[in-house]
């Protein structure tokens, strides 16, 4: 998932600036062979923690994703929380898990199975086995085994023993004996003693890689700098892992995974959320605006709450508004005062919504809608992914009730297209609904971090002449209507829900208005199309196979186009982030290839759109089990696809 | 901060200034009318121009009401006027945001909104005209209307205990809590006044007549002939007398009950309540008080509204982290570079 | 608008009662020419009543309607209110009209535009005086056209008087003025006496029209017999105006339309509002179910509310919630509960509802939910009429969330599709969507009474075994889940928002089971579409061009189609009333046609699927002015298609 | 009618009979489970069978109540229980339909179902476990969250002036209004059992520690070292006495506002007020008292249920018109034969 030019271009951004391959030097330490151990290379890894959710398994990850990316790696990770939010100790309910794809080439997705999956407790391995790749490496907690967890986690016997496992290498460590070890004289509680035993895992893992753990030391000491005994505990153990790997004879085998190629600049990893914060945080200020975030919290969408309500200083208003209604409808009261009104949600809230939003259609104020998409339908999986709310977006509201939807494609680029959200938001006076899901929100990947002064203009043109001001005089190029600030003298104007005369935006029930109005309305539309730049391919322009997609299945679809692209065949793939208005050059491509697939996690929502669009026989790919993709099963679709 | 304190010098406007080009259209002898009026009376009294006022309502023949003023205004979806008003006043707290509802607008569908807004003090001046009917929609009841209340979806009666909007306030502990009636025009003024210098959210219930679907529901208290019995006037710091000749009172009980009493055979006017507008449980029994019916402000305390809370979070934020610069943001956390 | 086969057929619905066109003879008196008159047939005509809302002009058409219906006419009718509720007297806002088409022949629509128009004031005049037909008659009260109602209208002159109506038959009767007269011994107060003005109106135009006002006269005791001194005035000024119209040398000629040919049986007139309701009794006494109603009023669904409430006696619930979701939620509660739950709005209203009602797509409950669709979007154009929710019906929920989608297609239709809607909700568990409209729901049509006993049956099976019992297991046929009364000992079980484990009904995060539901969700729609008759077509079943229409399109696309026909084109119809699923042998139908033709109050909403399912090249017909297609709309755009 | 009236002839039950087969997942230590054990050890003593018990509830960590009880249940939508509830209940007056929902679900966003539930007296049995938190997204505030209060979505504090709960049913005049706390196991069982017995709504606060979220924010009124100094409990008839030694009380001062008096110093117990539970005033004043904080009912009092009049309703029409002859109704107004 690394921010490689092929895919920025491929979701036609050519406003961003521009990264080039090239040559690159990552600064970071070689770590040298450990003395008696072979060491051998590999493309890629994928590796997989697991343990209860007590065992901290998501900082686990996140450490060991901030190592491989300092190491000059590209990578993408998939976290896997559970549900409850404190499911009983060594349940399956609480296996927590976070994956992480780390490799010396470009990294599409977060890995189909992982080479090395890392089981605390007996729940883990049971829920995570299954996915281990044949012949994969499994490193064990002997202590999480005893009898009662693997009671809880419903095994007769110790599969760590009775050679049940199968094809795999299995690596058997007492962690939680060598943390309590390293950590006696410390006097700390056993209770506490024992929750460092992930800084174990993840001190084998770094060896085992070849990572450095200095910046793990590093951040141990930032994080736990209030308690001080910590610090020397954790990093203690941390180190013991480390240790544990270069002295036991366990593992003859130390990897090592190079630098990829990456686009020179600065980076840090972000997660979708996150970068959809900076990204609407950024486009309001480049705006010069101040930015009102409206919002009620709803899994996974509250972190953006969160991220926002951080940037005071900026300008940012959050309001933690009493439900989902208020939240659109707060935001919309701040757009109207000249403010950018924002509001975040996922499925369930977004339909309380849109109402509102609709009321926003007619008053034609500029508003951002971001829907985190899940797994549905109603309260449905709400800690999993899906992309089941295209339909929602574009045809859920009362009547004709047209606005744009845009959809972000990877964790980063929820930064690019929540600013393109505001950028469009404003220039042409509208709602815009802006499509993340899940997957993206808490997967996270290296951002390659623009400089703000080279992001793109947003001009703002509120209206102060009094002289031919009418609140529903169009610019003749965007439709836009003027935004004029309350407080503005001269200016007092009334909006409203009820169908509005053209021009002068009086109340008016005229047949001929209303149908005046639906198309300039649809228009406004047919303009934000002028706006989207020509769509890009991956791959030759015409062929046998097209793949069509939108949203998260970025990643997964690429890898698979790449993978029967290397074996010869002639299939290309389009992303779309324009969903509406689609790009007017989209039609004529879809003609240029001889059989279109949509693989999407619902049941068929852009296929519908397409069809019904350009009559072209496009078949769906679907997938709804609340997870991504695996690569193999769109290449295998693919293939089967090109020989039908 | 009073908003009155931001009033900024403006030249001296008259009632004409706040009359729209957009002809009134309630039915004739309409309640609405009356209030419409004395909104445009007060207006230009404030001191503050005309362009920083803002009328936000929802949906009913009451929320009309910002079409008719030549003012900012906002005719929102039906409920969620004060939602859309808070958004507003929270980011703009320069402006003098109004909200007009309805009884069924602020206290049916937007019944939460409503309680929010007024538990939080955001400074909006919320005027809930309670015709106890459904104007626009052609007369169902309302969570106001009486039980028994035979209507269009009530042809048995209603079964719904009503709603009492002055006890609703209290209960969510609003910092200004009024009720006016549509006809008694100076009544209504000075709360259009004491709501506008009120720092913080008010809530005015307003007695409508709607003389379509609901003709004469206050009538008890408007009729000459009989309000100075049905009606008591709660002025601050002044006994609670009221009738014809004064001569009558409320009195607390021992049992921290109204009671209604008549002056002369023993009881004197030292024994009666003086009003206290500060006193919250006073303002609640006073609320549940049916003969005679209080009007006037029933409660009156001050307490930070949310729009300054919030606004002096970000400053406060400015102050100790800078005005915020978007490069410095992006690079947050660990980062890297690649050359 | 009368109850035909062939319409019936069309809507696909066999199991109502057969009702077949044949001989009839109507119980009516028949009324002799008047002395020194000519007597003229006419085969249709339409007549608006128009005045200012205060005149009485719904009250008056309704009335001449019944009179059309009793004298054996097929009718068609169509109410036209102001939005305000009062708007000030003599102004353009304040204008109410009546519409009545009545026929010797089959009546499909209330008419493209009237012969007659009644124009008690100037504002009425103006606002419709260009619809009326080319040499059309017009009949104006003197008294109206005073100067103040001039001003107020925005007449410089008086167009009576100063030759501008152009070719138009001008009457102008001292219509208040008569009336006035006739009641000056009543010491009625001058504003009582000139109300009864309207009945006035109406006398004369029975009398044109050779309509008995025996009914009116009964009707006029009826409704004011509380108030006797108002029975004695209006019956006086009726009888006034039917004489003033047999003894004016005004009029030399009366009309007479003769009885249309109507399959026998009991009729009365019903609006679409009181037809839906009465479908929803209906089924719900079928069932041997109590009906709950949770609703909260909006235009133009809160007649529903208003007669349902007055069903107390046939264990009907009404609850006025405290807004819509409060409205569907309460439902759902009561279909929980073993009560038949309905829930009433209009587009703003359901969408609100949309989280809910996915809520009850998850649980299985039956529910129907009653869209009588508006003006859009926001707030819109309350008081018109709009086909434009389809979208938000199918597509508008978060995530995959089939539900059935049913359309009533003319007032008595609503019965049918009312309870047709309640019979699958049941059947299969579901909610269910019904479309109507404020065209139909205000429209008036004679209604062939049904017997209730020949009403299909609608079985319920409570499950009440404990053995063998899971809240998800299916009906293999039907895919429903058993309905369970809470109360019933041994099955006490919990259902919920979250996915639901296949069979258990226990909550389920497995991928695969999410998989499996949401294809199961899918499948019971695939069921349903097994229930769907063969669609009906009216006309060749091949040829030309096929229209495709739905909802309350089809009287106009009918009257359209069969002026074509009669032009010798091969032309056909279809009118969906199944829009989701769509019936199964619809693709194939469509293929048999060269052109496919969709005219829709909206932008193309239904074309929009149509493309999707069946990849044919279909092209709309869109109207979007809050009113009803003119029967020469269509006809005109099918015969452009045919040239072009 | 009291639901205790409808109560069938059931056999003996006992607290496993309502003990679902689900995995209880709330966390450990979270005070949800000692209410669950409560209401599982209650139940059975009520004498009415299992099955006539619904228990409905929305979204959050309290919300999945429901599973663990073995009677029917109804984990509905956010916000949205009391709605369910109140269609179920109106139409089948016959069950025992309680209401589990927490301070997000039941005063944010499904504040006004909870409001119009209460003022209509719908009779739901409306348990509102009040952890001042949004337990299951994971810690934002909530409606009850004091001011000042940092969360993930507060983390400059919050803004929010919060609801009081009691104050708020107060406001509208809910019939039954009472609070417990989830370790006091004996009061909570009183309680359910006076809103089991008490004809109509009844709700009762549950103040519930989150251990995860928002650790100890009861802990003054649930340590044994300090609750019974800040620990009222009100009980009918008896005078309001509290303190380790039962040496202070609450007074009514002449300013119809509540005093907090140590007894002694010629303060004596017949100075103290005496705790009326149909005063409905009183209750207002105990609602606003934050130390000591009131335990108990705070106010009850008897008012016709919404269910029960809609159900005289039809059947007073019944009575009237017959029980419904669906052919005449078809034929209801103008009719004309065509032969
Ligand atoms: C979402 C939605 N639901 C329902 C309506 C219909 N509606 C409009 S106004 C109204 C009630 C108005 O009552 P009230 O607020 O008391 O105002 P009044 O007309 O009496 O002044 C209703 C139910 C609507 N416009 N939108
Ligand atoms: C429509 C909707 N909005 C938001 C959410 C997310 N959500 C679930 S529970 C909850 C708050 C729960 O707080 P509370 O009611 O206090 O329950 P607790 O978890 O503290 O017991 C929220 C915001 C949702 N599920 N549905
Ligand atoms: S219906 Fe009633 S409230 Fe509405 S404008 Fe007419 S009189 Fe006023
Ligand atoms: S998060 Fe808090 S309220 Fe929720 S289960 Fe855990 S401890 Fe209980
Ligand atoms: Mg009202
Ligand atoms: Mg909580």
């Amino acid at each position: 998932m690394g921010g490689g030019v092929p895919r920025e271009k491929s979701l036609g951004q050519p406003r961003m600036e521009e990264e080039r391959k090239g040559a690159m030097r990552v600064e970071t330490q070689a770590v040298a062979a450990a003395p008696g151990k072979r060491r051998e290379q590999r493309d890629s890894v994928v590796i997989r923690f697991a343990g209860d959710s007590g065992d901290g398994m998501q900082l686990t990850g996140m450490q060991f994703t901030t190592e491989s990316a300092l190491a000059g790696n590209d990578i993408g990770t998939l976290p896997d929380f559970p549900a409850e939010i404190r499911a009983p100790a060594g349940t399956l309910a609480g296996v927590s898990g976070f994956q992480l794809n780390f490799s010396s080439l470009e990294v599409y997705t977060p890995g189909d199975s992982p080479d090395v999956l890392v089981a605390m407790n007996p729940a883990a391995l049971k829920v995570n086995i299954g996915d281990l790749k044949p012949g994969g490496i499994l490193l064990a907690d002997r202590d999480g085994f005893d009898a009662g967890n693997l009671k809880k986690a419903g095994y007769a016997g110790n599969p760590l023993e009775d050679g049940s496992l199968g094809q795999v290498q299995v690596f058997v460590v007492d962690m939680t004996g060598m943390t309590l070890k390293v950590l006696e004289d410390l006097k700390l509680s056993n209770k506490v003693a024992s929750r460092c035993k992930n800084f174990f895992a993840l001190g084998v893992c770094s060896w085992l890689y070849s990572r450095p753990i200095e910046t793990t030391l590093k951040w141990i000491q930032d994080k736990f700098k209030k308690t001080p005994e910590l610090v020397e505990a954790n990093a203690r153990v941390l180190k013991a892992g480390y240790h544990f790997g270069e002295t036991t004879e366990m593992f003859a085998v130390q990897y090592e995974v190079k630098p990829a190629r990456i686009s020179p600049g600065t980076y840090r990893n972000v997660t979708g959320n996150t970068a959809l914060s900076l990204g609407l945080l950024a486009a309001a200020n480049k705006a010069g605006l101040p930015l009102f975030l409206g919002s009620y919290p709803i899994t996974p969408a509250s972190d953006i709450l969160h991220e926002l309500a951080q940037y005071k200083n900026f300008g940012v208003y959050t309001f933690q508004a009493e439900d989902e209604i208020a939240g659109v409808c707060s935001a919309l009261g701040a757009s109207f005062g000249g403010v950018i009104g924002v509001t975040t949600s996922s499925g369930p809230g977004i339909a309380l919504k849109q109402e509102a939003i609709n009321l926003a259609v007619m008053v034609e104020l500029p508003l951002v809608i971001c829907n985190i998409q899940r797994g549905g339908p109603s309260t449905g999986l709400p800690t999993k992914t899906e992309q089941a709310d295209l339909y929602q977006a574009v045809f859920g509201r009362n009547s004709d009730s047209p606005l744009p939807v845009l959809a972000a494609a990877t964790p980063t680029d929820c930064f690019t297209t929540a600013y393109e959200a505001v950028r469009i938001a404003i220039k042409y006076m509208t709602p815009v609904i802006l499509l993340s899901d899940g997957y993206l929100a808490n997967g996270a990947e290296p951002w390659s971090i623009p400089r703000f002064e080279e992001l793109p203009a947003i001009p703002v043109h509120f209206r102060t002449e009094a002289e031919g001001f009418f609140p529903y005089l169009r610019d003749p190029e965007t439709l836009a209507r003027p935004w004029v600030k309350p407080g503005t003298p001269g200016l007092e104007h009334r909006i409203g829900g009820i169908e509005k005369e053209d021009v002068t935006g009086n109340i008016s029930y005229s047949p001929a208005n209303h149908e005046l109005m639906t198309h300039a309305r649809a228009q406004k539309l047919a303009a934000v199309a002028q706006d989207i730049p020509p769509t890009s391919i991956r791959g030759d322009h015409a062929g046998d196979l097209l793949v069509v997609g939108w949203g998260s299945t970025y990643g997964s679809i690429a890898a698979a186009v790449d993978e029967v692209r290397a074996r010869g065949k002639r299939v290309s793939q389009i992303h779309l982030r324009y969903l509406n208005p689609l790009p007017p050059d989209l039609g004529g491509i879809l003609r240029r290839f001889k059989t279109v697939l949509v693989p999407e996690m619902n049941m068929g929502q852009l296929l519908t759109i397409l069809r019904a669009m350009y009559l072209v026989d496009a078949v769906g790919l679907n997938k709804i089990q609340g997870q991504p993709f695996k690569i193999s099963e769109i290449a295998g679709r693919i293939l089967r696809l090109l020989e039908g | 901060m009073s908003d009155a304190a931001v009033a900024t010098a403006a030249p001296k406007l008259t009632r004409k200034d706040f009359v729209s080009d957009q002809d009134v259209r309630w039915c004739p002898g309409c309640g609405d009318y009356s209030i419409l009026a004395q909104v445009q009376k007060v207006m230009p009294e404030l001191g503050l121009s005309r362009e920083k006022f803002v009328f936000i309502s929802g949906i009913g023949c009451s929320s009309r009401f910002p079409y008719y003023m030549n003012t900012y205004g906002f005719h929102s979806i039906h409920g969620r006027a004060a939602a859309v008003a808070s958004g507003l006043k929270i980011s703009r707290p320069d402006l003098s945001v109004w909200v007009v509802t309805g009884d069924g607008d602020g206290l049916s569908i937007g019944g939460n909104h409503l309680i929010h807004a007024l538990r939080r003090n955001v400074g909006l001046k919320i005027l809930l005209f309670n015709n106890r009917i459904y104007g626009l929609t052609k007369g169902q009841y309302s969570p106001t209307s009486e039980l028994g209340k035979v209507t269009k979806s009530t042809p048995a009666g209603s079964v719904d205990y009503p709603f009492n909007p002055i006890a609703v306030a209290m209960g969510v502990d609003a910092t200004f809590v009024a009720r006016g009636v549509d006809v008694e025009a100076k009544l209504l003024q000075d709360l259009l006044r004491r709501a506008y210098e009120h720092p913080g959210g008010t809530f005015i219930e307003i007695l409508q007549n709607c003389n379509i679907f609901n003709d004469g529901v206050w009538e008890t208290l408007t009729d000459k002939a009989t309000k100075a019995d049905t009606v008591l006037l709660l002025e601050h710091g002044k006994p609670l007398i009221f009738g014809k000749n004064r001569d009558k009172g409320i009195k607390l009980g021992s049992d921290s009950r109204l009671q209604v009493v008549t002056l002369g055979n023993g009881t004197q006017e030292g024994d009666i309540l003086v009003h206290d507008e500060t006193n919250r449980p006073l303002a609640y029994m006073l609320a549940h008080l049916e003969t005679p019916t209080p009007i006037g402000v029933f409660h009156a305390t001050i307490r930070p509204t949310y729009e300054e809370a919030m606004s002096k979070q970000l400053e406060a934020a400015r102050q100790k982290l800078g005005p915020g610069d978007v490069n410095a943001l992006f690079k947050r956390g660990e980062t890297w570079v690649v050359r």
